[in-house]
């Protein structure tokens, strides 16, 4: 068991502090202590390793969830540093989020995306244009126009 | 797939061709992809590392894909072959020593290659001579159109490519720049190019990625980041700040050919002769001495030397490439011997050709 | 007396034939001797200097012996002459740098040469290649009888020849070998040899003499007693210790062919390697690399070199000899880069003719 | 002026002691302590050094000599390691023999001659063999081998 690392009573909260290249650094403090460290720690390193700090002691306090998938907590990552399956990234959505935005400055995709994936996407956008000029073309009683965007919608949602 | 032909040819990224090839020995994209519907290859079972590989042997066999790649199983390899294909940087050190169902696919020209079961269940990598950014994505890109439409990968829209470290989330994309920066080194400069490029968020590392130390003055410059850019901004933050370092490196040479060009004459010469007339050598010497060569040729300082030749030296000394071309085991101190003999064999002839 | 002509032959002592001569450079007999009637070289003013000269100079060129001595007049020569005389061992270093009227008579063999007002009135040295101590004291007795003939000599009865130094008193004979003892360097036991010559009063100095680095690892073996014992007693005692060095020196060799074979070799070729290639060398790094190609010629672990011609680069690199060599005089740093290219030539031109 | 080494009164006695090598080693010691020095340095180094302190005492105690044809003094020997004349030797020759001893282990020559030298030495010796040879040449009335010695001895006479 660790002890605080500010006084001599049993740590509760355990804060892993994300350093560059995914290096970690753990730190063990009493809840009597953890306001303390919070502000020191906010001063030093800024706001993304609070969050991931709250995070932390939410867990602490809290309990200590469980992928259903792979079966592994937030605290076997800590340990290995590799997450146990892609649930992972929503099971543990909370302790990512910070450590995301700490290692590479911003926590949304924005490069390719698989052209399957899109496809579906694609199609339901595309289903869904579809289905509004359809509601516009029978509003303006042009049916074989309506005709075809039926069939079109068809082919999209057989796709 | 007969491995011991490999120390016959070379990889492509060794060819010293393309543009800066002076400076800059390759350009290698790596893409880290995930299969959604097994745990990551650090929670799977041998059974499900069995199913993995499997399931992507078959697509990778079958993808429609020029050129063809062919699966080699590494699990039954020895050690020996697995080091081998490390050294030609066709797998991972990780991936060599790790346990259970493994492999890697490629094709004969060495520029594209697949691990399976490595941290992630794919990572796929092209690695081409010279300054080829562009062109190494262009290939990764359409290799992994190509199994995708074959394999359904973890992705979600908000993380984008889901990997085992979150280090690689996003694109799981790792672009990287591999130069060879001897007067940097030799003018002390080269940790302010670290400085500086540590700033922007680009990682510096050895010959042998991760960890490895910088031997023969070689540096692997890649992104840190995989996530909240896209591809193409990623690579072209790379490809804007390495002609800087290039700049940097042919003013540090003009420097020393202009200041100090006794004293760089006389390390390149000295390099040369040890490698051509000494009995034993460590890899990590030999590496030393042929970056001293390597940048006299580039100088000018050896005459007709193929810088190609000075390359393929590099990794035809390393210790597995060393058993491979001898056809035996050796250990630690026969290494040295052996190296130093078949550099002598190879430097002499190429002296005697030209 | 052209004294640049000097660098285009060798001094006999180099010669390398002789018996031993893989590890017995050359022997050397020095006589020290003053005139009767006039002080001391130290307490001499200049005019009297003046006048011993012309009396020995007179004499020396007339005694009957042969071959003829020349007698060269150092006063006026530049201090790279001078230099060039010392690097020959012709001339003692402190000669080359004293003041006033002095001279040395010398052969073109340059077997036999007398000092003019170095400590003593006349200092006769005969140097010959290999072991031949009793052949050199032949030689030195057959001069100093016949220029005995023409000169009065300070002498007592109860003392001998009397000398500025009473360390010399007695015989004034100096008897020395010069001995190369790479392997008992390499294996550490030479700090050995030299606490037993020590103990039976025999000195052991450097290439230059007294207070000169052992640099390429020779060492000159050489009596401290004058007074007391006869000149063929203290010959004896020399000749009868060095055949036990000999023998260590190549039980070393043997010792370090049969249990190191690959670092000896891995050392001598690297040696021949950076001596054939480098673009710069110091004078004592010259010497220490041809040290360990001549111990590779004699372990015959590089073929086909004459052990003559690296005993002559050992001399023709010294800074004078190069400057002679090269016609004009160089900075210490122009020196580095002559003699190596020097060092160059000459080991290729070697390699070519084998 | 020095110090006595041993106790802090004025030193007026100066021992030069010959180590090997012609290194020298200065000594400064007062008269009162001189004894004890002795005592010990003969106990050290034996009895030559003991010789040439006494004669250093000896210096010290009775004045200093000066040769007459170089004008040097045992002290500028002991400053500069070299005498100044052959004459020196005679002049010197209690201060320099204990030093000879110590450096060479002996005190006479016993090598090479000049060959002028042992010729007068020769003809000395080489007349009197003669002289006794015409002696007895006489006394059993030889007188043809008398006359060849008397030619003889003539000879080497004028020689």
């Amino acid at each position: 068991m660790h002890k605080c690392e500010r006084c001599a009573s049993p740590a509760t909260v355990h804060i892993t502090e994300v350093l560059a290249e995914a290096k970690f650094e753990e730190h063990h403090v009493c809840e009597t202590c953890y306001p303390k460290y919070m502000e020191d720690s906010q001063t030093k390193t800024g706001a993304a390793i609070t969050s991931d700090a709250g995070a932390e002691l939410e867990e602490a306090l809290f309990g200590q969830q469980e992928c259903p998938d792979c079966g592994i907590k937030f605290v076997d990552f800590r340990n290995s540093h590799r997450l146990g399956c892609s649930r992972d990234y929503q099971v543990f959505q909370n302790e990512l989020l910070p450590l995301l935005e700490n290692i590479h400055g911003e926590t949304r995709h924005c490069g390719k995306t698989p052209r399957r994936y899109p496809q579906t996407k694609l199609a339901e956008a595309e289903l869904t244009q579809l289905r509004q000029r359809l509601k516009r073309a029978v509003e303006r009683e042009d049916y074989e126009e309506a005709a075809r965007l039926r069939d079109q919608i068809k082919t999209v949602e057989d796709a | 797939m007969n491995l011991d032909s490999l120390t016959e040819q070379s990889g492509e990224w060794l060819r010293a061709s393309g543009p800066e090839a002076d400076i800059v020995i390759s350009c290698r994209i790596r893409l880290a992809r995930n299969l959604s519907s097994f745990p990551f290859t650090n929670r799977a079972s041998t059974h499900q590392k069995a199913e993995i590989e499997q399931y992507l042997k078959g697509r990778l066999e079958k993808i429609d894909f020029e050129p063809r790649l062919e699966y080699v199983n590494l699990a039954p390899l020895s050690a020996l072959d697995r080091q081998l294909l490390v050294e030609r940087q066709l797998i991972s050190r990780e991936l060599a020593n790790s346990e259970g169902p493994r492999g890697v696919a490629f094709a004969g020209s060495e520029i594209i290659s697949v691990m399976v079961n490595e941290e992630d269940h794919v990572r796929m990598q092209v690695i081409r001579s010279g300054f080829t950014l562009d062109e190494a994505w262009q290939d990764a890109d359409r290799l992994d159109d190509k199994l995708e439409e074959k394999v359904p990968y973890a992705f979600n829209e908000e993380l984008g490519y889901l990997t085992a470290c979150p280090t690689n989330v996003g694109t799981g994309m790792r672009a990287s720049v591999m130069l060879h920066l001897p007067a940097l080194v030799l003018t002390k400069q080269i940790e302010k190019v670290f400085r500086a490029l540590q700033k922007i968020n680009l990682a510096v590392r050895g010959l042998y990625g991760e960890g490895s130390r910088a031997s023969g003055d070689f540096y692997q410059i890649s992104n840190q980041v995989t996530l909240g850019k896209s591809e193409t901004t990623i690579i072209n933050e790379i490809r804007d700040v390495v002609p800087n370092i290039i700049n940097y490196e042919r003013q540090a040479r003009q420097a020393l050919t202009r200041e100090n060009h006794a004293q760089v004459l006389d390390r390149v010469r000295r390099a040369f002769g040890v490698l051509k007339n000494a009995a034993m050598m460590t890899s990590e010497e030999t590496m030393d001495l042929l970056s001293s060569v390597r940048l006299g040729v580039n100088l000018g300082l050896i005459d007709d030397i193929d810088i190609f030749k000075v390359n393929e030296l590099f990794i035809h000394t390393q210790p597995a490439h060393l058993q491979k071309l001898l056809g035996r085991q050796l250990d630690s101190e026969e290494r040295n011997t052996e190296r130093a003999r078949f550099l002598r064999n190879r430097l002499r002839e190429m002296d005697s050709l030209n």
